[in-house]
């Protein structure tokens, strides 16, 4: 069940959480609802930091660092990049049809009623949750997860960054033969 | 694993030869440097290993799955020079992305841990995007590369979150590892909610009804060797890791689960075969036609525990029809700025050998006789019954006939209608590649023992 | 020396006849026709002596599909009536000019591959494989060489095509479903499966459906005027002819033994069907004007009738349809190829532009004649025996059932005498006809004399056929 | 030594067919006929042959040759029987053959297809010998079918005139109904004895206790209807006047003589069949009695000279019928045998007659030929004086024993016979008045052709004009040869008593006063009061409906071949294309459905995206909420 | 050590990642420029990578974070990837609505 968080009685990671989640939820409709790109890329960014800090809360420092590195740092600059690239304001952007949005809404509605519904539906989770007490999250071990067992998958991410790099600039590389 | 590691140094390999100046090397080095890796491959049939703490597990299923990948690549390659005449100057990023989408679909069915498996999919949907957009001038391709992109991206982060919820509940990514705890009777609801979502991420990927949308729009986009691509190679590579990860995962579906299978391959073949009757672009039609088999390879499904054969072998079958279709389509359809069938008026009496290839790929993909795609179909009707749904097996009749209908009006086009131009001159590589993919067509129908008894 | 000699001289053949080069197809055609014509009368002596000319063995694994080719009494009278009539047929079209001759005869020879495979194989899936590969051919026989507007044309094969494949494929499912109990697809396998009353009314109704289709009975024959009109008459030989033999030589291999309980408990609805088929397209056939048109007719009427035979579930009525079956396939070869004749002359189907020809061919007059007599079998030609013998059966059913399908004797004299008077006789036409050419000739006496010959004396084929068919019989009593 | 012979009885006809038809217009118009004469000629002399044998042994021939054709409970050989009714059979079939052979020779002249003639005539008589000596009923079914298709051929010799060819399909498809009935009884026999075999199913039937009265009663009864179809009883007739379309010889050889006498031969052959079953008899009775006279009344008023003889040959036979139904096959056979001497001589004439007018067949324009023609006039005279029962000649004597046969069992059927028999007579000397007497009504060119035909034509005219007369001697009452000749083949003439008693005289005294008062109505009406039929325009009232053959040919006309054809457009037109647009139908609506299903797939991601989650939502909630 | 989901409950993380999941979903759904559809599938990553995290937390298991780490390469990549097409299309087209994509229908 969803408990309602009890201010009066909250603690302090309780009303961070809370105060954390408002944010992102909110960041990230605005995200979507804003008209204007830029301040859909800034509200994103926001919503990146919250997301960031709740792996603080969750005591994953290192991850939370690098999101911002990777999200707030390259993906929204290449975002940023490309909007002013493209030169785009909000003027641009005619409003969908009604029967879209209304989809678009009712799409919405479904599908985050039936998910919550079978989550709430499902058996809760009782009792306590185990703390090993074991270290398994500081930048050490991750890296020797990363380096060791899922030195594999590290590899072959680079292939797909590769990959990615290939297309990209194949995708913006002029042709000789072209005109 | 040294499949996939010969596989990632092939593509490597490409990139350099272009930085040497090797442009004209490229392709055949890379038939060569496959066909290597194809012997490789096979030598390891029988060898049942698991590499770097289960990352790639390499069984007899990876193994057959990635030999018919690594044919196919060939198949394509070789198509692609001629193909890429006019780009002579890319045609390096071409192959090197091709053949990194080989490593990702490779991976995608010697995967042990889930992490290998996302990485594959994304390795294989990320090349796919680019190589559908990659006639960046041609608003068509823009376009196919965009659709593909937003919702394969969108697809991708069902399956993400799908993972996440096999985490959740199992706290592992090795699928040995879930495998084994998937038996015990405590399960959060988390884990059925990972695998349906997993396996409705992966029905994009097959383009199975409703998630097809996408499918006729990028294949008729996309440049022909996409295309061809898309529909012969990363179709099974999709069904066949879907295969996989259900059958790795947890041995038994539930009852609830094989009826959403059989609705959705229902669907999917009805659909595919109703909506591609009326189509005019060939590309198009073959995009439909493929979402129905999409549905047919889906009956596999329903008896997870013996149909590997039966899925390898459709997925030859369907996939050298496809070949030898796509080859004589990429010649139909050159310094054509679209593929209708009003481009194949008349092929019959300029161009007979190809015109019979055609009409035999497309008779192979309507299940006649003597050619591969009538065994394929006999076998899944035969698991499906077996397993009880007889009335899927009727529905997959109905729609075989429905398919003809279409297929038909190809073969008709050809050979009742009077050609609208000269014949041009055939490369040799379009006649060797569409010779040989049906040839082989053929003889997987003379023979389907081979195949089919593989996986046992 | 076993029977896939036949089945390999034919293949070989096709593939050779496409390397001859137009120029020289039909005679490598006619070559490789006749020696498997030869071949099979060979075949037929070596069983007559006992020998074993069966073959058999292991194709595919799973599902358990095995290359069978049985050959009995029955199976290589069939044989002898496709090889025979491919030579006939092949011959026939000499006086033709067909663009890209190779093609076409190459497709011929392979057509008669599959059918003589069909009629052959003993294990299910063999069968339904050398089944649906004859369609291949025909469909493009039809459909490159036919006459008529090619849109019509188009449509009329394409009905064809779709609709015989639909009603196969349920055929196949049957098959499957069979294998599925039995584990194996032979014959001797699939004849020991028990089942349920309401799997064999399923399985009978599938196998109905595609034999229905194929032979073709009522309701289920709209594709059959159209392809027969629309096809080189050399496509509407085969398929009338030997094709349509196929699906009544199923019924009786592989429907009856298979599904007795159901065939005995339906077969009066079956037997109506025949019949009304027969009355139907009689009728129909009164009125049509396209000599073609009427021809195929009245092949529906011959093969409701031959059809009800083998619903009889007799050995008189078996044996009845199977004389038929080889009686009709001359037959309505001979008068196909009349048409062709009288084509190749006036260049018109259309019976209405016809007539006076007889003053100008009495050969030509004599031998039509001879054909229609015996299409209406008229005693002394081997069609009398077959449709003696069938009406026999029904009577030993029930009499109306003999009354009712007799009436072909009277609507089918009717319509023939009809479209003869209107064809050949009256004033002298205005445009000359050349009386039979030597080939033209040839191939009609030849039918002739099997007709009148076997109508005489068709005491070797009911020899050759009779054991066969009392094995059958046994099967179909057999106790479930 | 009998297998050969009987080998060349058959097969020398065949032999003539085969000769003439390949190599007879080589051979010259003569040489044709004359090699078609000889080979009837020499079929004539073996069954004089065998005619000898068997009157010395009185045992029957039996030959069998090969199997033929396989049933699951016996099969069928082909086999010959040669015993007295066949034989008699053959001898007046291949003798009356023989002479029409001979006179064809002359009359057919002029015709450029005489060989054709000649080898459809040859093979008729060699289908109607097969027919005759056929051992079980389906060797005599060859040979039934067989006289039947060269009643086609020969009907329509004259193809280029499509009513002849109408008139020849016709007789062809009248016959065939009867020919399903002649089958639908071979069935029903074949069921019932497990044989076809003649002198088997005498055995079968005769030893039997218990048989199955129905199927023995169905059984003749569709026997029946075979003979209704070939010797065109009612209501199977019609064909046989409009088979006069044929040359004449044709018509005096099969459509007189011999095939339409095959179903009295048949029935006589089966007479142990019939006999067992009364009911069947009784309608052979009636059905030939109505026939008699029906047919006489419409020979009443034909102006055609052969439709006049053509109507009296059906009355003829349905006085046949008659004797049949009433169990004296002895005595129908025995006017089988008379009449084919006389009618054919009729026919003959008539051809002589016609032949001599240029093909001119209506008697309104003939009259007066007597003095041209003496020997035709003679000749026929003496045919017509046989036919209306004038005593001394045969006709007297057979009619006579039909007519008393009836008497005895019923006087209806009698009275009916007697006035089938007057009007007979009145016809029949309509005919030869307007024919020979008073004067020529013809064209002037006509007359002045008139002549007397050659001897080839007149000799046949004589021979049959004598056996005419003198025919009846071989059963006179009380003392009949015939009777005797046929005891084995029918038992129950041993104990049947001959005796002529008053009644009997009585009787003979009614008919011969009858058939002179029928020559004497002819005599009034046509020397004294000098009257000609009307124009056809000019008849009115019952004569109409006579001279219309009781519009019986339109009655068939609008119930069964009109509703035929319309069925038959109705099917072409209507069910045809129903049937055939509901299987297109079914791909024109899969059609429709992907081409609305196009509209679906717009192109807009946003719909597909929607379907994508709604597809989502649907597995989901069904996987995890429906349960 | 304490386990910090004893305070606020993985279920709450679960209602956070599938409402934020669906934000991104209706995000994808409701806009047509092109860019807000990409940033709507960056949230949607982001909301599974944040799932990942507690999980990782849930189970005392670095694996889920490692992940993460993985899922970023993904959505760098889809990223480059993207608005390299995206690019491409501003070119041909001068519009980065996704509803001008209409050309491809049928």
């Amino acid at each position: 069940m969803i408990n309602i968080p009890d201010f009066a009685n909250a603690s302090a990671v309780q009303i961070i959480f809370c105060v954390l989640a408002f944010i992102t939820l909110l960041t990230a409709f605005l995200t979507i609802y804003s008209r204007n790109p830029i301040h859909s890329a800034i509200y994103l960014v926001i919503c990146f930091f919250s997301i960031a800090g709740h792996y603080f809360l969750l005591n994953a420092q290192f991850l939370a660092i690098v999101h911002i590195i990777v999200y707030s740092g390259a993906i929204m600059i290449l975002f940023l990049f490309t909007i002013m690239l493209m030169n785009l304001n909000e003027k641009k952007e005619v409003h969908r049809p009604r029967i879209t949005r209304l989809g678009a809404i009712v799409s919405f509605v479904l599908i985050s009623l039936i998910l919550i519904a079978i989550f709430i539906n499902s058996k809760p989770i009782v009792g306590e949750y185990t703390s090993t007490g074991e270290d398994y999250q500081s930048i050490k071990v991750l890296g020797k997860v990363l380096l060791n067992e899922y030195m594999v998958p590290f590899e072959f991410a680079s292939v797909l960054l590769l990959v990615a790099m290939i297309g990209s600039v194949l995708l913006s590389k002029k042709e000789k033969l072209e005109k | 694993m040294n499949t996939l590691i010969a596989i990632i140094g092939l593509g490597v390999l490409c990139l350099l030869l272009e930085i040497f100046n090797l442009t004209k090397a490229i392709v055949p080095l890379t038939i060569v440097g496959l066909l290597a890796v194809l012997g490789l491959t096979i030598s390891e049939f029988n060898s049942t290993e698991s590499y770097y703490n289960d990352m790639i597990v390499v069984s007899k299923f990876s193994t057959a799955f990635s030999s018919l990948f690594i044919v196919l690549t060939i198949f394509l390659v070789s198509l692609s020079h001629n193909f890429y005449e006019k780009h002579q100057s890319k045609i390096s990023d071409y192959i090197a992305i091709k053949i990194f989408l080989l490593s990702g679909a490779v991976a995608m069915v010697s995967f042990g841990n889930l992490a290998m498996f996302f990485l594959g999919i994304e390795i294989l949907s990320i090349a796919l995007y680019v190589l559908a957009a990659s006639d960046r001038l041609n608003l068509k391709s823009n376009e196919a590369g965009m659709k593909y992109f937003l919702m394969g991206s969108f697809a991708s982060g069902i399956i993400l979150f799908g993972i996440c919820m096999i985490y959740g509940a199992m706290g592992s990514f090795n699928v040995s590892d879930i495998a084994a705890m998937s038996q015990s009777a405590e399960l959060p609801i988390w884990f059925p909610i990972g695998i349906v979502l997993l396996t409705i991420g992966m029905l994009f990927k097959v383009a199975a009804v409703p998630f097809h949308f996408w499918a006729p729009d990028v294949y008729e986009g996309s440049p022909t060797i996409t295309t061809a691509l898309m529909s012969t190679l990363v179709k099974v590579v999709a069904m066949a890791s879907l295969y996989k990860l259900l059958s790795v995962m947890n041995a038994d579906i539930s009852e609830s689960f094989k009826i959403v299978v059989v609705v959705i391959s229902m669907a999917s073949m009805t659909v595919g075969n109703i909506m591609a009757l009326r189509q005019v672009n060939v590309k198009r039609m073959l995009a439909f036609s493929g979402v129905s088999h999409a549905g047919f390879m889906l009956m596999t499904l329903l008896s997870l525990s013996t149909s590997a054969g039966s899925l390898l072998y459709y997925a030859s079958a369907y996939a050298l029809s496809g070949i030898a279709a796509f080859s004589v389509i990429i010649y139909v359809c050159k310094n054509r700025d679209n593929e209708d069938i009003v481009n194949f008026h008349g092929l019959g009496k300029n161009n007979p050998l190809l015109a019979a290839i055609l009409t035999g790929s497309l008779l192979s993909m309507a299940g006649i006789p003597i050619f591969a795609g009538f065994f394929a179909k006999l076998v899944l009707f035969s698991d499906t019954i077996e397993s009880g749904y007889l009335v899927l097996v009727i529905v997959a009749v109905v729609n075989s006939i429905i398919s003809v209908g279409y297929y038909f009006k190809l073969i008709l086009a050809m050979y009742t209608k009077e050609p609208n131009e000269e014949r041009k001159a055939t490369p040799f590589v379009i006649y060797a590649v569409a010779v040989v993919a049906i040839v082989l067509n053929i003889a997987l129908g003379l023979f389907p023992s081979t195949v089919l008894d593989l996986l046992v | 020396m076993n029977v896939s000699l036949i089945l390999i001289i034919l293949f070989v053949g096709a593939l050779v006849t496409f390397l001859a080069g137009d120029k020289l197809a039909s005679k490598v055609a006619l070559f490789f026709g006749l020696a498997a014509a030869g071949c099979s009368i060979v075949l037929l002596n070596h069983f007559n002596l006992g020998e074993n000319i069966s073959f058999i063995s292991q194709w595919i694994s799973k599902p358990n599909v095995s290359f069978a080719l049985k050959a009995d009494g029955l199976s290589l009278a069939m044989v002898l009536l496709t090889t025979v009539l491919t030579a006939i047929i092949t011959f026939s079209s000499f006086g033709n000019d067909y663009k890209n001759a190779k093609s076409f005869y190459a497709l011929i020879l392979f057509m008669s591959f599959a059918m003589v495979g069909t009629f052959l194989a003993s294990d299910g899936l063999l069968y339904y494989i050398f089944w649906e590969l004859s369609l291949i051919p025909i469909y493009f026989i039809a459909l490159v060489w036919g006459n008529g507007d090619v849109e019509e044309r188009r449509k009329a094969v394409v009905k064809f095509f779709i609709y015989t494949l639909a009603g196969s494929l349920f055929m196949l499912i049957a098959f499957v479903y069979l294998y599925q109990k039995a584990g194996s697809f032979l014959i001797e396998d699939l004849y020991k499966v028990t089942l349920s009353a309401t799997e064999q009314f399923w399985i009978f109704l599938a196998f109905f459906l595609a034999y229905a289709i194929k032979i073709p009975l009522i309701p289920f024959h709209t594709w059959q005027a159209n392809v027969y009109q629309k096809a080189p008459t050399v496509g509407t030989m085969l398929l009338s002819g030997i094709m349509l033999k196929m699906g009544l030589y199923s019924i009786i291999r592989w429907q009856l033994p298979i599904t007795p309980l159901a065939a005995s408990e339906y077969k009066y609805i079956f037997i109506a069907i025949g019949i009304a088929g027969v009355i139907y397209g009689s009728i129909v056939a009164l009125r049509q004007k396209d000599l073609k048109k009427l021809l195929a007719y009245s092949s529906l009427a011959h093969v409701g009738l031959i059809a009800a035979g083998t619903y009889t579930l007799t050995l008189d009525g078996l044996r009845g349809a199977v004389l038929q079956m080889i009686a009709h396939g001359f037959v309505v070869v001979g008068l196909f190829y009349t048409a062709e004749i009288i084509y190749r002359r006036y260049e018109t189907r259309v019976i209405a532009e016809m007539g006076g020809i007889r003053s100008q061919t009495p050969k030509f007059t004599s031998m039509f004649l001879i054909l229609v007599m015996a299409s209406i079998s008229l005693p002394a030609t081997f069609n009398f025996v077959g449709e003696f013998t069938v009406l026999y059966s029904l009577s030993q059913v029930n009499v109306w059932f003999a009354i009712l399908g007799g009436t072909t004797i009277i609507l089918g004299a009717y319509y023939m005498l009809r479209m003869f008077q209107h064809s050949m006789l009256g004033e002298t036409n205005s445009k000359v006809f050349a009386d039979v050419s030597m080939n033209e000739g040839i191939t009609l006496v030849a039918i002739i004399a099997v007709l009148l010959f076997f109508g005489m004396y068709p005491k070797p084929i009911i020899d050759l056929i009779t054991p066969s068919l009392e094995e059958i019989l046994n099967q179909i009593n057999r106790i479930n | 030594m009998n297998t050969n012979l009987s080998l060349l009885l058959l097969l020398a006809p065949f032999l003539g067919f085969l000769i003439n038809i390949f190599f007879g217009k080589s051979l010259g118009k003569t040489v044709a006929g004359i090699i078609g004469t000889l080979t009837v000629a020499v079929s004539f002399a073996v069954s004089l042959y065998f005619f000898g044998q068997i009157t010395a042994s009185k045992e029957p021939i039996q030959i069998q040759l090969f199997d033929w054709i396989q049933i699951s409970n016996f099969k069928v050989d082909f086999g010959f029987l040669l015993d007295q009714l066949s034989i008699l059979w053959l001898l007046f079939v291949t003798g009356i053959g023989s002479l029409i052979h001979l006179y064809s020779i002359s009359y057919m002249h002029d015709d450029e297809k005489m060989h054709t003639f000649f080898a459809y005539l040859n093979l008729f008589v060699f289908f109607m010998i097969t027919l005759v000596i056929g051992s079980n009923l389906l060797v005599m079914f060859i040979g039934w079918e067989g006289v039947g298709l060269c009643s086609y051929l020969l009907i329509g010799f004259w193809y280029k005139n499509q009513e002849f060819n109408d008139a020849a399909k016709k007789a062809f498809i009248m016959n065939r109904i009867g020919d399903l009935g002649l089958l639908i009884g071979i069935f029903i026999l074949g069921m019932l004895f497990n044989t076809l075999d003649f002198s088997t199913l005498k055995i079968g039937i005769s030893g039997a206790t218990d048989l199955n009265m129905y199927w023995l009663s169905a059984a003749a009864f569709a026997l029946f209807i075979g003979a209704c179809g070939k010797s065109a009883q009612i209501p199977l007739y019609t064909w046989l006047p409009d088979a006069m379309a044929g040359p004449t010889p044709v018509s005096a050889l099969i459509h007189a003589a011999t095939m339409v006498t095959a179903g009295i031969f048949m029935i006589t052959r089966m007479n142990f069949l019939f006999d067992l079953t009364p009911d069947v008899q009784s309608i052979i009775a009636v059905v030939g009695a109505i026939t008699a006279l029906v047919a006489a009344t419409i020979g009443l008023v034909q102006n055609d000279i052969k439709k006049v003889l053509a109507y009296s040959t059906v009355s003829q036979l349905g006085l046949m019928f008659l004797a049949l139904g009433l169990g004296a096959y002895e005595v129908a056979v025995f006017h089988v045998i008379t009449h084919a001497f006389f009618k054919a001589c009729l026919f003959l004439g008539s051809g002589s007659v016609i032949h001599a007018l240029g093909g001119e067949q209506d008697m309104r324009n003939m009259g007066g030929l007597k003095k041209a023609m003496p020997i035709t006039f003679g000749t026929m005279l003496i045919a017509s004086l046989a036919i209306s029962g004038v005593p001394l000649f045969s006709g007297f004597f057979s009619k006579d024993e039909i007519l008393l046969v009836a008497f005895h069992s019923n006087i209806p059927l009698w009275l009916i016979g007697s006035i089938a028999s007057i009007m007979t007579a009145f016809y029949m000397f309509r005919l030869m008045f307007l024919t020979f007497f008073k004067e020529f009504r013809g064209t002037a060119e006509q007359k002045h052709h008139l002549h007397e035909s050659p001897s080839l034509i007149t000799l046949p005219l004589i021979v049959l004009a004598i056996l005419a007369t003198v025919g009846g001697l071989i059963s006179l009452p009380g003392n009949s040869w015939l009777n005797e000749y046929l005891t084995p083949i029918l038992p129950k003439l041993a104990t049947a008593a001959h005796h002529l008693g008053t009644t009997e005289y009585i009787l003979m005294a009614i008919a011969v006063v009858g058939g002179l008062i029928g020559i004497g109505l002819a005599y009034a009406k046509y020397i004294k009061q000098d009257s000609i039929p009307a124009e056809d325009a000019a008849i009115t009232g019952f004569s109409k409906v006579l001279y219309n053959k009781y519009y019986v040919d339109e009655f068939y006309d609008a119930i069964i071949v009109k509703p035929i054809n319309v069925l038959s457009g109705f099917f072409r037109d209507t069910i045809e294309t129903s049937l055939s647009s509901l299987v297109f139908g079914l791909g024109k609506v899969t059609n429709e459905i992907s081409f609305q299903g196009k509209k679906l797939q717009s192109g807009s991601i946003g719909l597909y995206l929607f379907a994508f989650v709604i597809g989502l939502c649907a597995i989901i909630s069904y996987l995890f909420l429906a349960q | 050590m304490n386990n910090i989901l004893n305070q606020i409950g993985i279920e709450n993380y679960i209602f956070l990642s599938v409402i934020l999941f669906c934000i991104g979903v209706f995000g994808v759904l409701y806009r047509r420029n092109a860019i807000i559809v990409f940033m709507s599938i960056e949230i949607m990553l982001n909301a599974v990578s944040l799932l990942f995290v507690a999980f990782s937390t849930y189970h005392q298991d670095a694996e889920g974070q490692v992940f993460v780490f993985f899922s970023m390469a993904v959505a760098a990549a889809e990223v480059a990837v993207g608005l390299a097409i995206l690019v491409s299309i501003f070119r041909n087209v001068g519009s980065i609505t996704i509803d001008n994509l209409k050309n491809l229908k049928g």
